[in-house]
């Protein structure tokens, strides 16, 4: 075998194939990783010289079955794919993963920021009247809720952030979100001259409700 | 006699090349910390066992011919050689009971202390960055599944994104003109620039208050502030000659027209 | 084989868990089927009531074992990976990975084992100030995040290392990264505040952010 091979294979070709044990390991990681499903002549082509990745399938084949995968042939290909009777733990991967808008996202960072706020101190903040989609869709999503009433005329409802919320983002609680000075340092701010007097002055008039204010001071 | 006269020079030559070397090298240092921690690996010691001393008074030496060379150190290696001159001192000279603060033994430490960490943080992160990495050495799920049966959306944002959405928010506000800030507030140039586009239509006599923009008329600060520009801006136009202005007793309503030969 | 049993799938749940064997079959499907880590509670929300999914990832961990691929601890998640000893076979999966500066590979290790670090303390041990693009780039890269703010004057906030991070260089928890152990036990991971530091008081513990910038700033 050594005799036929071409001079310009690695070393490694020079002395024998692997083991089969060893070819099998190589197939499964390969069909594994892979984006698409495998032909046989793919796998002898990235497995080192002399390997019988059809002979590695038959065994590899037996070793998953009646596991929770299975290795399938696609085609003329192979791949790994989930035994078909456990297809219904699947359906949580079936969810479609959208951005949140920019008007959702800039409202739940005020939120976050300036919690309790109500829904007329979120559009002062942003300068543009918030949609009830956007708050429906946020609390849909888990990540506000309703805070206590503000005791103003009118008794508004305000809105907090939730656990869900400090979950999905990795805090561990809304105070640990930075403020703009640590923003600016982490380099997500352009480096302009400080604020004169924020937005805290704005919100300040209610001093119960002050929130976390008092965090942003620079 | 000329071969050695040859070898002296080539020797000095090659004496200033290694001498600029090292200066030029400043740059590559990361700070005045770096520099000492490369010149106490030169004491080819146990950083444990490093002498501060001697240290101190390698540094001063490169800070010298630095400065013998003309060369233009950063502030704050300048600020570290004389931090370690004093440490020097402190050192050689016996302790003053008398005196305040740390001993030269104590800072001595803590700068031993201070090389050693950060040579051990540069040793870990090698080792960090020697392990097997992931999309490198080993991979993950090639083909995801999906198997389309309940398709639900779920909307995701990063941290990032809640952060710059802020910042986003924030630097907006930074940036709008503090007049903005108050909309009760009609400036005089806003009110010029209306009164211009308006004073044409105004051959006859009308009144001052007429000119009040809709929306500034009902609520007192706003009318209050809408008035008070708007006259300065009829004073103005007034001077310009372009309008002239009546007031028929003290208190009574102001009146203003487009003067006939003006513009 | 067992292709038609999803229908009796419900009834079943209502009485017992499945047996363990089942239940290491489904944790294997739903760890091939994601790429991500999968935390026990996922794990336990989307098997059949009173299943033990931690159970049977020590089963499945077991089976695995010198295999191709890999049951690997990720903080409190876990997740299939390939053997790295074959990594060589991937050229095809490699991802072109941003080449990290001196600085930020400094950093990354600074955090990782002085975590949760303010940045007065990187830059107290590194000599010199922290860029913003550095942080910036780790934060991009999700191998760090913001934890608690450190209850300081000021009240800085510190960085952690994150799951991504963990995930990335293979570590089952912050507390395999390599050294340590010795690290610790030379005191090299103390925060020692220098000499003289503060004339109130020598308290060593109670270290202050003050840190050693002093040193350079007089």
């Amino acid at each position: 075998m050594a005799d036929e091979t071409p001079p310009m294979e690695q070393d490694r070709s020079l002395f024998e194939a692997p083991p089969m044990g060893e070819q099998e390991r190589m197939v499964e990681a390969i069909l594994f990783a892979s984006a698409e499903p495998v032909t046989v002549a793919e796998l002898a082509a990235r497995m080192p010289h002399g390997s019988d990745p059809a002979e590695a399938l038959v065994h590899l084949r037996k070793r998953y079955e009646g596991r929770g995968v299975r290795v399938q042939k696609v085609g003329d290909a192979w791949a790994i794919r989930t035994a078909p009777d456990l297809g219904f733990l699947m359906q949580k991967e079936t969810m479609e993963t959208r951005k949140l808008s920019r008007a959702a996202i800039e409202t739940l960072a005020i939120v976050a920021y300036h919690q309790p706020v109500t829904r007329a101190e979120i559009e002062e903040i942003r300068g543009v009247s918030v949609s009830r989609g956007t708050v429906d869709q946020l609390l849909e999503l888990e990540w506000i809720r309703f805070g206590r009433r503000r005791m103003t005329p009118g008794r508004p409802v305000t809105f907090v952030v939730t656990q869900g919320f400090l979950d999905h983002f990795g805090l561990e609680s809304a105070r640990d979100l930075p403020g703009l000075k640590e923003l600016r340092a982490a380099g997500l701010l352009d480096n302009r001259p400080p604020p004169g007097a924020g937005l805290e002055g704005e919100d300040d008039d209610e001093a119960g409700d002050a929130g976390q204010s008092e965090l942003f001071e620079d | 006699m000329t071969d050695d006269d040859f070898q002296q020079d080539a020797l000095s030559v090659s004496e200033r090349l290694a001498a600029e070397a090292l200066i030029v090298d400043v740059d590559g240092y990361e700070g005045p910390l770096d520099l000492l921690l490369t010149l106490a690996r030169t004491q080819k010691v146990d950083l444990r066992k490093v002498s501060v001393l001697g240290l101190a008074e390698q540094y001063l030496a490169f800070v010298d011919k630095a400065r013998h060379l003309r060369l233009e150190l950063a502030a704050d290696y300048l600020v570290m050689a004389a931090w370690l001159a004093f440490l020097k001192s402190r050192l050689l000279l016996p302790p003053d009971p008398s005196e305040d603060g740390p001993s030269g033994e104590e800072l001595a430490a803590h700068l031993a202390f201070q090389l050693e960490r950060l040579q051990a943080m540069r040793d870990v992160a090698a080792r960090l960055m020697g392990r097997d990495q992931l999309g490198r050495d080993f991979f993950v799920r090639g083909i995801p599944e999906d198997v389309a049966r309940t398709r639900r959306v779920s909307y995701t944002a990063t941290l990032m994104d809640l952060m710059q959405a802020y910042a986003r928010i924030r630097t907006r506000d930074e940036f709008r003109p503090f007049v903005m800030d108050r909309d009760a507030v009609m400036t005089l140039e806003q009110a010029l620039d209306r009164m211009r586009g308006l004073i044409g239509y105004a051959g006859d006599w009308t009144e001052l208050a007429s000119y009040i923009p809709e929306g500034w008329e009902i609520d007192p600060a706003r009318r209050r502030s809408a008035t008070a520009a708007t006259f300065a801006a009829t004073l103005q136009l007034a001077k310009e000659g372009q309008i002239d202005m009546r007031q028929g007793e003290t208190f009574a309503p102001i009146q203003i027209r487009k003067r006939p030969h003006g513009r």
